[in-house]
């Protein structure tokens, strides 16, 4: 193999290493889980940074190794998976330094870094799945890696919301799978081409192509949190604010979102599975998942159960975008994989500052909290603007493209009444949030203070992680036009898709 | 290479009688000799690699006159199996048993049914199967009462008399065959065989036999108590090993020697018992509340999976789908040998240090052993079948079979037994979150752990991701 | 077809379906081992018959062998059983 | 006798085989059920002789009736006294003794159904030509095979390697009574008369046994049949509430019970060490090698059954103290 095999398998390897490492260390090791958590981060930055000059210039990165005869998995680097690896691998070294200030002086934290890197290394495999069976493995090890953080605090609230967690996700797991060995038996080894590769296949296939279509995306949807899939969600709060924030933002719920953009696109194609009649379902399924996130994280006081539900409503967004045919939907759909994931990931962070810092859990605990904590509350108010879709942040971006995505395939219709009420309702229950934050007098005393406010109005692990990627989001935004900004490569991604 | 099938006899046989006549160094002896039977069993796997078949004409009478042995690539595969197992489990049994009286009686048995099993894989001849079947149970049997315990010993008599029935049925079903081909060589009979009554009836009752002893459902019954109530190192050799070598003589009769015998129907009426297995032993399992008892229920469903695959085998044309799914069924059934005495490993060293292995009182126990632990998850992830364990990819292939011959009810069942085994194991798994202390040494007792620690990862890692190899020495097999 | 043989045979089955019966519903412990000596006593007839070529002529000498195994075989597993059966009951009486 | 009378005496001696086959199944008495199974095996070893197979019709009646006639009644004689007349002994096999008449129904049809089928397979087995290939292949080499017995010949030399994994499953099963605890404590010395018997019954069987182990080359006999009367002296002394039985102890009794095995395999070894098969004797040399495995099997064949009939290691002096530290062990675990 040449450097060109080795390059993507050292993606994955470069945080899978350390985190087998990290498990056989001691407690009290501090100094030097730190240094292998931040240098296997640091060292997939670079890696990445390669992989992105050298697919941008139509480099082929790609690694196979035999399982079985027909069996392959493949690690193969294209403009898609560079975006997912990207997302990932920024965002995993943020909320490595968040987490190790999160953790400071938590039991197992061997254990949790462990899983936490093997988590990291799962979604970039997944991200790097050269076919549809490579995807599965990876997709499988996901739920694997992420059910020990989940229920990582071992109480029984914890240990039950990891098992709800994982009863969903091992279900959807199946569907995914036996939905994936159908389409093996019929097309052979799925291949991720850009494209897709089932157009070609006869007539007589389509109607079991409808059925294996389902499956998938029921299984993906799990992930997703496609409504009605998404009852999981809401129970997984229960883990730590830094697992929260990677489940919400990449890891888990992204895994889903990207795994239906590569189906409809890499696998079926996106005009084959318009043909198929499947496009408009996929989109109304979206846009329903859209509302109904919205309308319930209107009713929850919890301010991470509120995040959650949000969640379930933003990563759909994906999900509708990939239902818009025609390359402007499409870009919008994909640039919001990045856009959401930065945006949500500032706002649990800051929720989890908010929590550990003066034990603030409820959103009616919050007035007035700007005042204390101004930066990290600033941080929240650019991520909950930009959800809302309020320009210059990230947000607004996606949203343009979508809804001009949708003009352009004609289904306006349907989709901007969706676009305008899921703002509405977003700007529902994120402005009275920021309202209380900033305008509302502080009560006498807030619920638990555990760090008092010295030189930074909490630990510095925990206030920058959120500055970083509040303005990551805004710069997303602002500089939307610059080369290799999301946007941009998000129009890459389209034009190879659509062949432009 | 031919010396390495003698020696895969001969070294275990020897070993006993040693390990009997020197009860004081009987321990260095037995793992002396359980390496020397690995080296065979890789000397051997390598030669069949090579040179493909290989046979040998045992006091150099040609076979039917006299006995010959016969190794494949699947006999050669479950030898090495066998001998990995065996040997991990050896390392494991040499700190499990405290006193010199229990290892001085445990190692001549140990190494008996180390013989039988490898004597059971490597026969060419219907009746020396029959004598090996019997080696095999009552070397197990006698293994399983050691602890002498009611229950054990209860268990082990049940275990005992249905192993007879088996051995009986099977004996009349060689005498018939003896009365109609006039041979014992399974080579020879492969070719006379031919469909009519004298073979039915023949087939059927060494079937009957078999099933009783593989544990299939509804013939299972004496499985769990027998399994759970012997001691660890034993239990992981009777689940992993005992059992499938009856497997393994079933399957070489459908296959192989009766091949032109069975119908379409008969492999449903299996497939159907095999769903049986793997809902009630799954269901089971999800209910037991000692985790040896998990893991014997366990084992039953297990079993069930590997006959999942006769109806497809039996459907598909002989073609790289069927090939494929007879791999499939091998390595489903090698990942259930390692994952399943990992498990029943690292029972033991929970059972031992923490004094009882009641799951619902594991909070924290399971804390102080990580690496016992670890091998707990290690192991699970191989028996429901997630990636990468060598299941994984034995499941997927007996999905793509279902889906290729259109039987979709043993899709169906593989779906909804896998999900019941992600309960039973991830309800396991629960109770290791716990807010105990967390000792500074992931491994605390490396001789214990660490066998349990290697089958695992072999279950799960090994097998799974670079397993390909094991499909090229198939095509020589069935 | 030999009459001798078939005869000699016949009573075989029914002496292995005796003993499977017995095997399957006897209460008594020692009665079901008695009843697995009976059941593999009529497969040895069955090998015995098949092995017989009629008044004068030498039978095959194989099943013969074979039965010689198997009647040690099985006295080896009841030996085995009834020790089980003793210290079961051993046990019985410590409670 | 002309072919109807031996018809007629294959009738009645089948009618009396089944007969007492079902009497000993049918009876809830166990110690009856036992004695009319030795009758059975008696019966079993006339037949064995009436279909020209004198080999196994001595092995069934020394080892088949005899020895485990003599093991099932020791077993009853050892059963704890049932609490009320009538009641099972086994509490675990009580719900198996409450089957309804539905369960009794469905095991007989079952149990017919497979006679059924063994018939008929077997009469479709029959139908065609009798396969006399392996019959003839033995009599073509039964010169190069050291004796003369065909039946010795196939055990010992043919399908030797039978022969060593049976010897095997003799040693398991000792192995595992050993393993289960110590010998059930002797009879009481026998009144004089019996004990005058015993004095010569004993050199009698001793010397049958060396009979039957020599003449086994070339006439029914052999090691097995050698090494079930050996036992039987055994049993006999023992019977007879001798303290001494001929048992060796410690080392030497496990020497005597591996000998079979042990010499077996040395010699199937060593010719394979000097370039021949495994178990592949020299046609010059077959015989006497047959012979010394003959006599190593007999005495672990001898010492195999004896300490099956004494349920377990002889207790003596250094013994008794080992059995004891190990039933402590036992309990204690």
């Amino acid at each position: 193999m040449n450097w060109d095999a080795w390059l993507p398998v050292l993606v994955v390897a470069s945080s899978l290493l350390p985190g087998l490492v990290i498990f056989f260390l001691s407690e009290g090791s501090h100094r030097l889980r730190t240094a292998l958590n931040l240098a296997g981060a640091i060292l997939k930055l670079v890696l990445v940074g390669i992989l992105i000059w050298g697919v941008f210039h139509e480099h082929v990165y790609e690694s196979r190794w035999t399982l079985a005869p027909g069996l392959e998995l493949v690690l193969h680097a294209d403009t898609l998976s560079v975006l997912f690896v990207t997302l990932s691998t920024v965002l995993w070294l943020v909320t490595t330094v968040y987490a190790i200030g999160y953790l400071e002086k938590a039991p197992h934290r061997s254990r949790f870094f462990g899983f936490f890197s093997l988590c990291v290394s799962a979604t970039v495999g997944l991200a790097l799945a050269g076919n549809l069976f490579t995807f599965v493995i990876f997709f499988e090890l996901l739920t694997l890696v992420t059910y020990p953080l989940v229920a990582h605090r071992g109480t029984p609230e914890a240990v039950r919301g990891a098992r709800i967690y994982l009863a969903y996700t091992l279900g959807g797991g199946m569907l995914l799978l036996i939905g994936t060995v159908w389409l093996h038996v019929l097309a052979g080894p799925t291949a991720f081409v850009e494209g897709g590769i089932l157009s070609s296949l006869p007539a007589a296939y389509h109607p079991q192509l409808k059925i294996i279509f389902l499956l998938l995306i029921m299984g993906l949807g799990v992930k997703a949190a496609l409504v009605p899939l998404h009852g999981w969600l809401p129970q997984a709060m229960v883990a730590p604010a830094p697992v929260s924030a990677l489940l919400h933002a990449v890891a888990v719920v992204k895994a889903g979102a990207f795994g239906i953009v590569r189906v409809v696109y890499d696998v079926y194609g996106v005009n084959f599975t318009d043909q198929l009649g499947l496009l408009t379902g996929l989109g109304i399924a979206a846009a329903i998942t859209i509302v109904y996130g919205s309308v319930m994280a209107l009713f929850q006081d919890n301010l991470k159960k509120r995040l959650a539900y949000s969640t379930v409503s933003q990563v759909s967004y994906i999900a509708l975008g990939t239902a818009i045919l025609g390359p402007i939907g499409t870009i919008g759909g994909i640039v919001h994989l990045v856009h959401q994931g930065i945006m949500k990931i500032t706002l649990f962070f800051t929720a989890g500052n908010y929590a550990e810092t003066l034990g603030i859990h409820k959103i009616s605990e919050m007035n007035g909290v700007g005042r204390r904590m101004p930066a990290t509350t600033l941080a929240f108010s650019i991520a909950a603007l930009g959800m809302i879709g309020v320009p210059p942040v990230a947000g607004f971006v996606s949203k343009w493209y979508l809804g001009l995505g949708a003009l352009e395939a004609g289904m306006a219709a349907w989709v901007m009444p969706v676009l305008i009420t899921s703002s509405v309702l977003n700007a529902a229950y994120f402005l009275p949030v920021l309202y209380r934050a900033w305008f509302r007098e502080p009560g006498p005393a807030w619920p638990a203070e555990h760090i008092p406010a010295a030189r930074f109005e909490t630990s510095a692990a925990l206030l920058w992680p959120p500055v970083i990627t509040a303005t990551l989001a805004l710069a997303a935004g602002l500089f939307a036009a610059a080369p290799y900004s999301p946007l941009e490569w998000a129009t890459l991604i389209a034009h190879r898709e659509y062949g432009l | 290479m031919t010396d390495a099938m003698i020696g895969l006899i001969a070294l275990p046989l020897a070993g006993a009688l040693a390990t009997l006549l020197l009860p004081r160094s009987a321990t260095a002896v037995a793992i002396g000799t359980g390496l020397a039977t690995t080296v065979a069993a890789g000397l051997l796997l390598s030669g069949v690699a090579t040179q493909g078949a290989l046979h040998y004409e045992i006091g150099g009478w040609s076979a039917g006159l006299g006995i010959a042995l016969r190794a494949d690539g699947l006999s050669a595969l479950l030898l090495m199996m066998t001998a990995l197992v065996a040997l991990a489990a050896s390392v494991y049994a040499s700190a499990y048993f405290n006193t010199a009286s229990e290892r001085a009686r445990f190692w001549p048995l140990w190494l008996l049914l180390w013989t039988a099993l490898n004597a059971l894989l490597l026969s060419g001849d219907l009746f020396n199967l029959y004598v090996t079947l019997e080696l095999l149970g009552l070397s197990a049997v006698a293994l399983a009462s050691l602890s002498g315990r009611r229950a054990a010993v209860a268990a082990a008599l049940r275990y005992l008399l249905v192993g007879l029935l088996g051995s009986m049925m099977f004996l009349a079903g060689v005498s018939l065959l003896y009365a109609g081909y006039g041979t014992l060589d399974l080579a020879a009979l492969s070719h006379m065989v031919a469909p009519g009554p004298s073979a039915w009836t023949a087939l059927a009752l060494m079937t009957t036999g078999l099933l009783l002893k593989t544990a299939l459902f509804p013939l299972h019954f004496w499985l769990p108590p027998a399994h759970a109530s012997a001691p660890a190192p034993v239990s992981a050799v009777l689940s992993a090993l005992v059992v499938k070598a009856a497997f393994y003589l079933v399957l070489r009769l459908w296959l192989d020697v009766f091949a032109t015998v069975v119908t379409p129907a008969a492999a449903n009426l299996l497939g159907l018992l095999g769903a049986g297995a793997v809902l009630w032993g799954s269901w089971h399992a999800l209910q037991a509340e000692r985790l040896k008892l998990l893991a014997a229920y366990s084992t039953v469903a297990q079993l069930g999976y590997l006959f999942l695959f006769f109806p497809l085998l039996l459907a598909l044309p002989s073609g790289p789908a069927r090939d494929l799914a007879a791999g499939g069924l091998v390595m489903l059934a090698l990942t259930h040998g390692f994952a399943k005495a990992g498990l029943f490993l690292a029972i033991g060293v929970i059972q031992q240090r923490c004094g009882h292995d009641t799951i619902r009182q594991l909070d924290g126990t399971a804390q102080r052993l990580p690496a016992t632990t670890f091998a707990i998850a290690l192991a699970g992830v191989a028996l429901i079948g997630l990636p990468p364990s060598g299941a994984f990819l034995g499941k997927w292939q007996l999905l793509a079979g279902a889906v290729e011959a259109g039987q979709w009810l043993w899709l169906v069942v593989t779906a909804v037994g896998s999900l019941l085994a992600a309960a039973y194991i991830f309800k396991v798994l629960g109770h290791a979150f716990g807010h105990r202390p967390y000792p500074n040494q992931p491994v605390t007792v490396a001789r214990e752990e660490w066998p349990a620690l290697l089958l695992a990862g072999m279950a799960a890692l090994v097998l799974g991701l670079s397993g390909a190899p094991m499909w090229k020495l198939l095509e020589l097999g069935i | 077809m030999l009459t001798t043989q078939i005869l000699y045979a016949l009573t075989g089955c029914m002496i292995v379906a005796l003993g499977l019966r017995g095997a399957l519903l006897h209460a008594s412990v020692l009665q079901r081992i008695v009843a697995i000596n009976v059941m593999g006593a009529g497969v040895f007839m069955l090998l015995i018959a098949v092995a017989y070529r009629g008044p004068g002529l030498p039978p095959d000498p194989v099943p013969h062998a074979l039965v010689l195994t198997g009647i040690v075989v099985a006295v080896s597993a009841t030996a085995l059983a009834l020790a089980l059966v003793r210290r079961l009951h051993a046990e019985q009486e410590d409670d | 006798m002309n072919t109807m009378g031996l018809l007629v005496f294959d009738g009645l001696l089948l009618f009396s085989i089944v007969g007492l086959a079902w009497a000993s199944l049918a009876t809830t008495d166990v110690r009856r059920g036992v004695i009319l199974f030795m009758a059975f095996g008696l019966l079993l070893a006339v037949a064995w002789g009436r279909l020209l197979a004198p080999d196994v019709a001595l092995a069934e009646a020394a080892i088949g009736a005899g020895l485990s006639g003599a093991l099932l009644l020791a077993a009853v004689h050892r059963q704890p006294r049932p609490l009320s007349p009538g009641a099972t002994h086994d509490s675990l096999y009580r719900s198996a003794a409450a089957v309804s008449m539905v369960v009794r129904w469905v095991v007989t049809l079952l149990s017919a159904a497979l006679a059924g089928t063994l018939a008929w397979g077997l009469l479709h087995a029959f139908s065609s030509t009798p396969q006399d290939m392996l019959p003839r292949a033995i009599a073509e080499n039964l010169a190069a095979s050291g004796v003369s017995n065909p039946v010795t010949a196939v055990l010992l030399n043919f399908r030797a390697y039978d022969t060593l994994l049976e010897l095997a499953v003799l040693l398991t099963s000792v192995l595992g009574i050993f393993s289960l605890g110590p010998a059930t404590p002797g009879y009481q010395p026998a009144g004089p008369i019996f004990d005058g018997l015993v004095r010569w019954l004993v050199p009698v069987l001793i010397l049958m046994a060396g009979y039957l182990l020599w003449v086994g080359a070339h006439a029914p006999g052999g090691a097995f049949q050698a090494g079930a009367t050996l036992a039987a002296a055994g049993v006999v002394l023992r019977l007879a509430g001798r303290a001494r039985i001929g048992l060796p102890e410690g080392f030497a009794l496990r020497i005597v019970m591996t000998a079979g095995v042990s010499v077996f395999l040395l010699v199937g070894l060593t010719l394979l060490l000097l370039g021949r098969p495994f178990l592949g004797y020299p046609p010059a040399w077959a015989g006497a090698l047959i012979l010394l495995i003959e006599t190593a099997a007999m005495l672990s064949i001898a010492a195999t059954l004896l300490l099956a009939f004494l349920g377990g290691q002889p207790e003596s002096t250094g013994v008794k103290a080992a059995a004891n530290r190990q039933r402590e062990e036992i309990s204690r675990c």
